[in-house]
């Protein structure tokens, strides 16, 4: 029972991670119909530049200046690269965020090299703050999950609230009629990008410390984030909220837990075959939850697309 | 925009009827001769290695064209299709009778039917609708198969793979293949027929729907063709295809592991596929060698290599969406109108100087590479056959001033070169 | 249009075949391993501790055979079997008769095949193998051939080392395996198994289980299970970013006891474990860096550390690659017969400067060495790696280890 | 009497509250011209997207030849021989006019989803569709891309490409939509022309047009039909000419 207290927290704190870059993509996609294969190269961007920043001037500074860099450099992205290929189509701009992936990763080895980073939660946090039956809760945990929710906070009061929140919402709809009220859309667009990159330069600020910073970070966690919006459904907020918390929560759940694909099998009432070791699945007979975690999203995504092509909170057809 | 149309247009309307009633051989029969004479010139093991990879690359890039270039589909995970026909092929000629009985050159048709029947399963579902939605099931049944790789042991053999050896097959006319360059003859040999048979595919009725539904599938729709079948269609000969490139792969190395069903391979196929070119037959031919001179023989000279091609593509993205082939195709109008001769000099003028400014970019780059990573107190480097010490303020100032005025002379003649190519496409207005 | 691009081609394949001059007095040696990519760290440093060792061991002090040279050549293989097999090829077609590689028992594994039957069809080019760090306990027994020599201590052997360890502390009465899901994760779970058992059958197997390899970004779940099941230690095989993610996930979340590893030293690794890990790491090496084997080797390390500050000696045995080969060499009287360095490296012992000695066992070409286990930590450290100020201090040693092990090798030579 | 061409009875369309088409009852003769007229608004193209499956309809039935439509998919209803135009112009942009025209041939005549044929092999293919390109004065655009051609010649291609499977039931949808007066000619005469002994059912603007091809007309206000008949019962009837000025009254504010 204690233990589920704990797996619901780590899944909070992954889900809401998770969150943090499908917020931005989502957002981003609404608005431009593009799917940055890039973003997460941001997230990536943001650790490292937060890095370079610690050594210099401590955690803090890196969490407030190395988002702002990252947003500033995905407003380029936007201004001089994306703007230009969005005239050839929506798989070209496709093409080119993917391109940008592999050049980022290039970028960063050539910069920082191919190590990982010593870089290292701040003292301040670098505490235990509370345990659970043993298993304790680091106090940088807690923090990541206030962040992430002050920023969901502020987003959804931007988004609704704000002047600046009902253009983008009407843009996001009708970008020609936003356009004619004299509304400057590019500028938007490129806002709008600036900050759904820098929402990922966040993310990486925080979990670089917790989850490593090296040049692979962004491969492990870039399909991932696709998956998330994609069950969520594209464009939508809400869903990206959901399917980031659901895949924090599957994903924990399934590794915390050893459930054996012989257990549900014989629960549905197939038996064990005989001789399963020269069975042609006897690999598929001995699979295990853990084993199988972090590709769950992914069959969550392929059924949820072949069931519902919209995603969860999805309107569009896209 | 109207305007735009050729001088006469009864002219290429004879030459199209023509083209139209029989197949062109041309091409055909030079790349047939270059690819048996090729050996010729190129004796040495590694060579033939390097371009029994670019064939196997090419049909696989051909069969990704089909989707991608011919049928408007994305995907993200087209190298299961290749490696499941791989692995099919390698636990063949594991299956030690059956595989005595049967030739080698034989063996990719297997590829071919596993590609095809692993094409057929997924497409039943994910061609029922193109874009966004299809690029993701690609993207996520890509990704199950490539992790099924280290669960599923017992047919992908986990993180070594399944190996075998080609040479228990049934010899062939006297063949056993054991060397390099009889393996090459039999790729180059699967290269012709497999490039002329997706050629006659997109002249097929489904092939060219295929067309007609990438543009507009609705219209085709109302034409009686259901979006979803020509889809599936195309999904499964490109599977099919991508499975024999599999089986050749099979027979090449005698090994296929994880890589070559993860989604890094697919992400390459995407970028050669791309680079070559999506619009033209012969794109992707032309990306699969350029990649692959890239990857085996520019990573070679620079481990810099993947940052140059992560440059040149997005650079291609950019600025050539048509990629390399459309890049030689804007070019056949000049031809056509004769006034080719017009552009030699400004191209000169300014590639040249383009050339060196970008050599003398990269030159800078790999000294800063080497200040920033080579070995404390390794200062010397060499780089275009010169040796130097990269620590110095000459070669800098050498490399900085070289390329500065390289790009500048660029700079000065683009204009020239942008108004000789108005002047040679012009006369004709064609666009 | 065709035309012009096979024009290109033409020219560029030239270019390599142009580069592939060899001279007589160097003796090449392609280092086979990635140089670009994920592993691209461990690729470099290995490449670095070749081109080191082949220059200070061997060029400085005259060479071999009356004044020939070792060149390493290093040949990017981006840890793909695929990209390993051209550059095999391309090394061979550059006269060269010595591989290196040690990255991933996947390439070790199509490599040692490939050398295999390109030694059988082309007898006139025959190409070793010296594999100096792929670990899968097959490439010496089903899988073993005579062009294969493997001078890292394999799975099993490094298991039983580390094992004797562990079942000396009285203090560990649970255990809890974890590893990657692939060959190597499963031969690490099922040594250790079995070796737990034989040593101590009071010792409790709490968890035994694997994850994807390369896939999982945050092991807090699997840290949660191992201090749920209140094990005293945990065995990983872990590499990469799979052991940092693991290591610093189990320390955070509040796991008191030692973690036993393979690979958790060098490459950032150290650097990244820092104050957290100290104490608590405990690695399976060979060769003695802190303290250090010998004057000899301290000299040695002190000549590289000047060379690349920010480099390390993480991986000692390539000096004993280059030091057996090169001895190798000299009793064969010649480099380019293999068949006759093979036939010397067979059953050769030889003193290592990182203390102890080596044998090479002729059933399996399997170096039998002094196998030690160490703590990271950064109190005693001569040598720290990545300019941490931490490093590994050795606790135990153990002389040949698995020196009478079983193997199923059946070493077909060349007649 | 034989069945009808096409029938509709008690069709009804809502999206969300708003009731867009409001119960059509509709009968179309073999070989009628019949046009759909109405104020903007009156859900013509709705009206014609629910014939040809683009929409769902909320109730009622379509059926061609007697055979109900209800339920299929676009393409299984051209097969049964009802045959379409869009009021925004829908071709193959990127492909030459000739290809247009050839693909529109393909499934009539019988190469469905076939792999082993050539089409350029295939001498009815060319000369077909060089017959319709001939029909449609597009020989010589023949190798263009679609896109490339001036609006009229894509709107001639588009009823080519509507025509060239042989459906016996052919749909226009404002052909004419933003022509001048000489291309509104050309084009009201290439539709007598190659709609000559099939039905025809157009929606139109230009009354020029309406009551020089029309053989019947219907009236469509509001998502009803007001009135149907014989081009001069229409023209004298008040409740159209309310209806007409009514709207045109609207629109004027």
């Amino acid at each position: 029972m204690d233990l589920i207290l704990v797996n619901i927290i780590d899944g909070l704190v992954t889900g809401l991670l998770l969150f943090m870059l499908s917020a931005g993509l989502t957002l981003i996609f609404s608005m431009m119909g593009v799917l940055n294969f890039a973003h997460a190269s941001f997230y990536m961007l943001g650790a490292y530049f937060a890095y370079q920043i610690s050594i210099a001037l401590g955690f803090w500074m890196g969490l407030l200046l190395a988002p702002l860099i990252v947003g500033v450099l995905g407003a380029g992205v936007e201004r001089y690269g994306l703007r230009r290929v969005h005239q050839y189509g929506h798989v070209p701009e496709l093409i080119f965020t993917f391109g940008l992936a592999l050049l980022i990763e290039e970028l960063v080895q050539f910069i920082w090299g191919k190590n990982q980073m010593a870089y290292f939660v701040p003292d301040a946090l670098n505490f235990s703050a509370f345990a659970i039956a043993g298993n304790s809760i680091p106090a940088y945990k807690i923090f990541m999950i206030f962040i992430s929710i002050a920023i969901f906070i502020g987003l959804l009061y931007i988004l609704t609230r704000t002047r600046v929140g009902m253009i983008i919402q009407a843009a996001l709809s009708y970008p020609r009629t936003v356009e004619a009220l004299g509304h400057n859309v590019p500028l938007i667009f490129m806002g709008v990008f600036g900050v759904g990159t820098a929402l990922a330069g966040v993310a990486g600020v925080i979990a670089g410390p917790v989850l490593g910073t090296f040049p692979g970070m962004a491969f492990v966690l870039g399909s991932i984030v696709f998956v998330t919006i994609v069950i969520g459904g594209l464009g939508s907020l809400w869903g990206a909220l959901v399917a980031s918390l659901l895949i924090g929560w599957i994903t924990t759940f399934a590794k915390s837990y050893n459930i054996e694909m012989a257990d549900i099998l014989n629960g549905i009432g197939i038996g064990t075959p005989e001789n399963l070791d020269e069975s042609l699945f006897r690999d598929f007979w001995t699979i295990t939850s853990p084993q199988i975690a972090d590709i769950l999203p992914y069959i969550l995504m392929v059924l949820i697309l072949i069931f519902r092509p919209s995603g969860l909170f999805g309107k569009r057809h896209s | 925009m109207t305007d735009q149309i050729t001088t006469d247009p009864t002219k290429p309307s004879e030459r199209m009827r023509a083209g139209s009633m029989t197949l062109s051989l041309g091409p055909w029969i030079v790349a047939a001769v270059l690819l048996a004479v090729l050996p010729f010139i190129f004796t040495n093991n590694s060579s033939i290695t390097i371009m029994n990879q670019m064939w196997i690359t090419v049909i696989f890039a051909l069969a990704y064209n089909m989707l991608l270039g011919q049928g408007g589909m994305l995907s993200f995970g087209h190298a299961v299709y290749a490696g499941v026909g791989g692995f099919a092929c390698m636990h063949i000629m594991n299956a030690s009778d059956f595989f005595a009985a049967l030739p080698l050159p034989v063996l990719p048709v297997f590829g071919g039917l596993f590609g095809m029947g692993l094409a057929m399963i997924v497409g039943s579902f994910s061609t029922r609708s193109a874009g966004t939605v299809f690029a993701m099931i690609s993207l996520g049944v890509g990704e199950l198969i490539a992790a099924c790789s280290v669960i599923i042991v017992a047919f992908f053999g986990g993180e070594e793979g399944v190996s075998g050896d080609r040479t228990y097959a049934r010899p062939f006319f006297g063949t056993e293949f054991l060397q390099q360059i009889e393996v090459y003859y039999l790729i180059s040999a699967w290269v012709l027929i497999a490039a002329a048979l997706m050629y006659l595919w997109s002249r097929t009725p489904v092939g060219r729907m295929a067309n007609a539904v990438r543009d507009n599938p609705e219209r085709a729709e109302f034409l009686g063709y259901s979006a979803r079948w020509v889809r599936f269609y195309s999904f499964v000969a490109s599977g099919f295809f991508a499975g024999i490139a599999g089986g050749l792969f099979a027979i090449n190395y005698e090994i296929l592991t994880e890589e070559n069903l993860n989604t890094t391979s697919s992400g390459v196929i995407l970028l050669v596929t791309f680079l070559g070119g999506v619009g033209f037959f012969f794109g992707p031919i032309i990306g699969a060698i350029a990649f692959t001179l890239l990857q085996t023989v520019l990573s070679l000279q620079t481990e810099l290599w993947a940052f140059y091609a992560g440059t040149l593509f997005v650079a291609t993205v950019m600025f050539f969406p048509g990629g390399l082939a459309g890049l030689m195709m804007m070019h056949v109008p000049v031809f056509k109108l004769g006034k080719a001769r017009l552009l030699i000099l400004p191209y000169l003028k300014t590639l040249l100087p383009a050339l060196i400014g970008i050599l003398g970019l990269s030159a800078l780059v790999e000294m800063v590479f080497h200040v920033r990573h080579a070995a404390y107190g390794d200062d010397e480097m060499t780089l275009f056959w010169t040796t130097f010490n990269s620590h110095d303020i000459l070669p800098w100032v050498v490399a900085l001033g070289v390329t500065a005025i390289a790009l500048g002379i660029t700079r000065a003649n683009a204009p020239a070169l942008r108004d000789a190519w108005n002047e040679a496409n012009t006369a004709g207005g064609s666009a | 249009m065709k035309n012009i691009t096979k024009l290109g081609v033409v020219s560029a394949l030239s270019l390599i075949v142009g580069a592939s001059a060899s001279f007589a007095e160097t003796i090449k040696i392609a280092f086979i391993d990635p140089l670009s990519g994920p592993f691209a760290s461990t690729g470099a440093n290995g490449l670095h501790q070749f081109e080191f060792a082949s220059d200070y061991m061997v060029n400085q002090k005259g060479g071999v055979l009356g004044g020939d040279t070792f060149e390493v050549v290093g040949f990017d293989n981006k840890i793909s079997p695929k990209e390993s097999l051209i550059q095999l090829q391309v090394a061979i077609d550059q006269g060269i008769r010595y591989i290196v590689q040690g990255n991933s028992s996947g390439v070790a594994n199509a490599l040692t095949e490939a050398i295999d039957k390109h030694n059988r069809r082309n007898p006139d080019s025959r190409v070793l193998f010296l594999n100096y760090a792929a670990v899968d306990p097959a490439l010496t027994n089903e899988k073993c051939n005579f062009w294969h020599f493997r001078f890292d201590a394999n799975a099993d052997i490094k298991m039983d080392a580390l094992t004797d360890v562990i079942v000396a502390d009285e203090n560990i009465k649970k255990v809890y395996i974890i590893g990657q899901d692939y060959s190597f994760g499963k031969a690490v779970s099922d040594a250790a198994n079995k070796m737990l058992g034989e040593k101590r059958d009071d010792i409790e197997v709490v968890g035994d289980e694997l994850h994807p390899i390369g896939k999982v970004k945050d092991f807090t779940p699997y840290a949660r299970k191992i201090v749920a099941s209140g094990a005293d230690a945990v065995i990983t095989g872990n590499w990469g970013a799979d052991m940092l993610g693991l290591g610093k996930a189990i320390i955070d979340n509040g796991f008191e006891g030692p973690i036993y590893t393979y690979y958790a030293a060098g490459s950032g690794m150290t650097a990244a474990f820092g104050e957290s890990g100290k104490g608590r790491i405990r690695l399976i090496s060979q060769g003695s860096i802190n303290p250090i084997g010998s004057e000899e080797a301290r000299a040695t390390y002190e000549a590289f550390e000047a060379k690349y500050p920010d480099g390390n000696i993480d991986q000692s045995r390539i000096f004993n690659v280059i030091g057996m080969l090169a001895t190798a060499i000299e009793e064969a009287g010649t480099a380019d017969d293999v068949v006759a360095v093979a036939s010397k490296l067979e059953g050769m012992e030889y003193d290592s400067m990182w203390g102890g000695k080596l044998f090479m066992r002729p059933q399996d070409h399997q170096l039998i060495q002094d196998m030690h286990v160490g703590v990271h930590t950064d109190e005693n450290i001569d040598f720290d790696y990545d300019q941490s100020g931490f490093g590994i201090v050795n606790e135990s040693t153990i002389e040949m280890a698995s020196m009478d092990s079983p193997t199923t090798c059946e070493m077909k030579r060349p007649e | 009497m034989s069945t009808p061409a096409l029938e509709l009875s008690g069709l009804k369309k809502s999206f969300g509250k708003a009731e867009i088409i409001r119960g059509i009852d509709l009968s179309i003769g073999k070989s009628e011209r019949h046009a759909v007229i109405g104020p903007n608004g009156a859900g013509k193209s709705t009206l014609f997207n629910l014939i040809t499956a683009r929409f769902q309809p909320t109730a009622g039935t379509v059926k061609l030849h007697g055979e109900d439509l209800i339920g299929l998919e676009p393409y299984q209803i051209n097969r049964k021989g009802l045959s379409r135009s869009f009021q925004i112009t829908n071709i193959f942009p990127k492909m030459t006019v000739f290809e247009n025209v050839r693909c529109a041939l393909l499934w009539s005549q019988g190469y469905k989803y076939s792999f082993w044929n050539l089409v350029n092999r295939s001498r009815d293919l060319t000369e077909g569709a060089e017959a319709i390109l001939e029909q449609i004065n597009l020989t010589e655009r023949r190798n263009l891309p679609a896109g490339t051609l001036s609006y009229a010649e894509q709107r001639a291609l588009e009823i080519g490409i509507t025509i060239a499977g042989g459906a016996d039931v052919i749909m226009l949808d404002e052909p004419t939509a933003g022509m001048s007066h000489s291309e509104t000619d050309y084009i009201t005469d290439l539709i007598m022309k190659v709609t000559e002994g099939k039905t025809l059912i157009m929606v139109e603007h230009d009354m020029g047009v309406v009551f020089g091809l029309a053989d019947r007309i219907s009236v469509l206000v509001y998502g009803e039909i007001i009135a149907t008949g014989k081009p001069e019962e229409v023209r004298g009837d008040p409740k159209v000419q309310e209806a007409y000025l009514g709207a045109a009254l609207e629109a004027e504010h």
